[in-house]
């Protein structure tokens, strides 16, 4: 196992606090909690943000939390749910009178602690709406199973419900607006190489040099077909088509293309990437009018790529435009 | 033939001295079908435990209980925390107060414990949990406790159970928690949380 | 070798082809000169910024073409520097009139090139100034060598010449700003891993599963020794200690602090090195006002990072912290 | 004995021959101590002066050479890219117009090539690079012609004098170019760029 780290131990307390040392103008780190809060926090009369997960896909969760974006982040062990104690902190944290909105990715562990961390909040006298997140069409959803898990359309409903906290909106319409990305968007992703859990010491899974994994996890949960390597023009007809068929998206529809990075994967790859995807939009008349190309939901130090389509109207378009002030997502700001 | 609150601290070390020993076991398990954490998980929740313990060592069964499942919760994360966590809260709740568990007492116990876990994790038998252990467990323990077997039988039955249970989870497909994106793949493979179930109850009978 | 290409030979046109896609309103792509320009140069008036090298180090170079940085990136096949031709295309590209800035990284191949199109664009009548950068300290420097390699200093020295030219600033002023960049930044860089050339097919060189190698070029270049894996404090001091050295930086220096991934880093590793890195400038009584953590200068896949200190004065601050709008780099705008 | 156009062209020819066939070989000593790309960067200029020489095979000497300056000038990229484009502009410019060369204009236009190199890279004889090759080429060629020996014999002589040269670049530590960053770890590899000249020298008796 070869890592820039202490230790596996104290590998999530180093990075929070390098976080902490960097950007003290946006968050503090709450090490007693275990949790990362806007440094300005709570804003009186502002909708608060919560979301949480196992550590081990910076910059998910941390790297969002500032202006625009979320409030507070709740990071556990790597791929391991945070505890309802580090929510409840958070949501007391981030309280500002106007309740707080639980942004939960659809894996058990996450649901179930932060359910707990709901009902403690709620004993506690504060508003909690919560919005599960469930866009991954590698796995079949059903009402008798787990469901599909929640990967790329987080970062993107993270930032919408930012936007529209900021805006004054109250709970229930920003939980709206989350699920509102939520229901429009669909991603799937896929692995170059496994990834190594720093107490495992070893790598999750193995893939022989000439293979690649479709329907990646991001923890490298196993996918739906495990194969050759392809070319990248083959690599995104399959990451898109069951995209594409599952909302269904069509010709007309106006979509933010996200082309995800999953910790170890170079820019230049991504670039490529992007330049097939947006080439087989085109020619089904699916206008790209909004893309974001970078490793924002990370699976450690795995290679590969996912991609997160999105369906816009004016709304959603407007509070992705809206400034954002975090350590891994600025503009306008 | 009842079961006071040093037997209860008893089966709690025990329980934590099992899944220390059984961590990488449970771990492995979890490596085939989950995400290889099962064993760390439980192994630091009851380490966490084992530290608290000392500061209820003079209070009622019902505090002992509650005690444990709060540390679960704090400590264990994943699904398992929210899990085991409600299942000893339950448990608390429902013997809140209680010097001394009779053998019936006990089947309460554990009924609420199981209740809970369905409760949270909305899983029924044959999904390829931890339900799978605990229910029939709750089912056998019930049927040598009304027979009047005693509490040795009673728990042995319940753990012997357990352990069917949980070999039974090996042929299913799992339809909840992270082994259920595996769909048909999760078939073959013993489920980590039906496992630690059946550790937990076995240790009931070496801490007697 | 595993890489989302579509085939070695289309790698540098298909990430070029995917930049273009995603960011119109920033760059277009020349395709037949193979360069990057901002989308509305020239922009009269203003000094043009230059820059190139070959690809795989992206975002380097075209990724900093847009508002407040380079008006022109000149990408060469990978690892391998960029030709004359495609200097002259860019620098008339860009030419507003005000002259125009090369800014080039000190490898032989890269200084060679700039020079022939310098002297192709002066007999073109183009006013042409250029700086050369040379930050590395794992390279002894020498009046009788090819000197010292130019790495993260290059990304500092791009954007605060970038925001000098977009305030107006005339050519030999705004190059006299870059060289003061250079001049006051010191880099050193370190791999756990090698990168593969896509062209070759194979690592570049080979590492032991517990081996690293310090000193590392961005090319994969050999540094200064091979040795077994540490902990994130020891290497944060091996890189650290012969940048202090080199300049020196003093107690009582303000500084930025860049800290890069090699381009297969998570994000996770290299805020537990930043930490490292604040730690031990605290202890020498140096402040960081300023940092940049990412990977903005990359070597392909390979894993590692590099850090770079710029010694700070309130010119260099204010240009930092002017607005900067470009595929890889954005703030206040 | 003269060298007219003819023999000019064919010289280009067999070079390009030559590197294509040598491009692993020289690729793999530049991975040594360099980048892995001397034999592509070669291959990929003199593929396009292959594709370049058509348009003016009709033209005198100094253009022909000076569109193989400019041609390699504009592909290969790199440090050898300037170097050789450099060397066969200034090699043009100093035979423009001349439609035969006698042994004199030969040693004219390799002392205007060398000139060249070492104006543009500003390199020494010793310091592991293709000078080391070149120059005691030249030296050898310009006493062979002096000594009226045949342009053959005296070709052959510059290509003994350049393979010697190349040679002895093995035990020397680099101090241009990117083998420089190796320091003594440079020592005990030959020199790409001196390798391409000598095969480049080798090329021109073949290619009579
Ligand atoms: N919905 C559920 N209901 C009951 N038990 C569940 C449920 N989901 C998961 N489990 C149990 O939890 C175990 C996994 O626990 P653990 O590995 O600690 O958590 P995680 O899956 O979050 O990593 C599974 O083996 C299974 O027995
Ligand atoms: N300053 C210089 N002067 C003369 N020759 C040089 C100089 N720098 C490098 N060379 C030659 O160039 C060769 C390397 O060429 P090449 O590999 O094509 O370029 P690059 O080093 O940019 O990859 C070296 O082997 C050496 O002979
Ligand atoms: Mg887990
Ligand atoms: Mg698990
Ligand atoms: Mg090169
Ligand atoms: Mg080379």
């Amino acid at each position: 196992m070869k890592k820039l780290i202490n230790s596996p131990e104290t590998v999530v307390q180093d990075e929070l606090a390098g976080l902490a040392a960097a950007h003290p103008d946006l968050v503090r780190v709450d090490f007693t909690n275990q949790i990362v809060v806007r440094a300005d926090a709570p804003v009186v009369g502002k909708v608060g943000l919560v979301s949480g997960g196992g550590s081990g896909h910076e910059p998910l969760h941390g790297g969002f939390v500032g202006r625009g974006m979320l409030d507070a982040a709740c990071p556990g062990a790597v791929f391991t749910s945070p505890v309802p104690d580090q929510m409840l902190a958070a949501t007391r944290a981030v309280n500002g009178g106007a309740g707080v909105l639980h942004i939960v990715k659809n894996y058990t562990g996450d649901v179930l602690n932060f359910e707990m961390a709901a009902e403690l909040a709620q004993a506690d006298n504060i508003q909690v709406a919560s919005v599960t997140i469930d866009d991954d069409v590698a796995v079949k959803d059903s009402l008798y199973t787990a469901g599909r898990r929640g990967v790329g359309a987080t970062v993107l409903a993270e930032k919408i419900a930012g936007a529209a906290a900021a805006a004054g909106t109250p709970l229930e319409r920003v939980a709206d607006l989350c699920r509102k990305v939520n229901t429009n968007a669909r991603s799937m992703g896929m692995a170059l190489t496994s990834c190594t859990v720093p107490a495992a010491g070893k790598p999750t899974f193995e893939l022989g040099d000439d293979e690649m994994e479709i329907g990646i996890g991001i923890h490298g949960e196993p996918g739906r077909t495990r194969m050759k390597l392809a070319p990248a023009a083959s690599i995104a007809e399959m990451l898109l088509s069951p995209i594409l068929e599952d909302l269904p998206f069509r010709s007309g529809d106006t979509v933010l293309a996200f082309v995800n990075g999953m910790g170890g994967t170079p820019l230049i790859e991504l670039y490529v990437m992007y330049n097939e995807f947006a080439r087989i939009l085109k020619g089904k008349g699916i206008t790209i009018s909004r893309n974001l190309v970078g490793s924002y939901i990370t699976s450690l130090e795995m290679a590969g790529c996912s991609v997160t389509l999105l369906k816009l109207d004016d709304e959603l378009t407007q509070l992705w435009d809206a400034p954002v002030h975090t350590p891994a997502l600025r503009w306008r700001a | 033939m009842a079961a006071d609150r040093v037997c209860i601290l008893a089966w709690l070390r025990r329980s934590a001295e099992v899944l220390h020993e059984q961590r990488d076991y449970l771990t492995t398990l979890d490596a085939a079908i989950g995400d290889a954490d099962h064993g760390i998980n439980m192994d630091r929740g009851f380490t966490a435990v084992m530290d608290k313990l000392p500061s209820v060592a003079e209070a009622d069964i019902g505090t002992i209980l509650k005690t444990v499942g709060t540390t679960l919760v704090s400590t264990v994360g994943g699904a398992s925390g929210p899990l085991y966590g409600t299942a000893f809260l339950r448990a608390g709740t429902a013997l809140a107060g209680r010097q001394e568990l009779q053998p019936a007492d006990i089947v309460t116990g554990l009924e609420a414990a199981l209740e809970g876990i369905k409760a949270r994790g909305h899983a029924q038998v044959g999904e390829k949990t931890m339900v799978d252990a605990l229910s029939p467990a709750v089912e056998a323990l019930k049927v040598a406790v009304a027979s009047g077997e005693s509490l040795e039988e009673a728990l042995y039955a319940a753990g012997a159970a357990a352990e069917a249970g949980m070999q039974a989870t090996i042929p299913l497909v799992a339809t909840k928690g992270r082994a259920s994106y595996l769909g048909e793949r999760s078939a073959d493979h013993q489920d980590p949380g039906a496992t630690s179930v059946t550790l937990l109850l076995r240790a009931a009978l070496n801490g007697k």
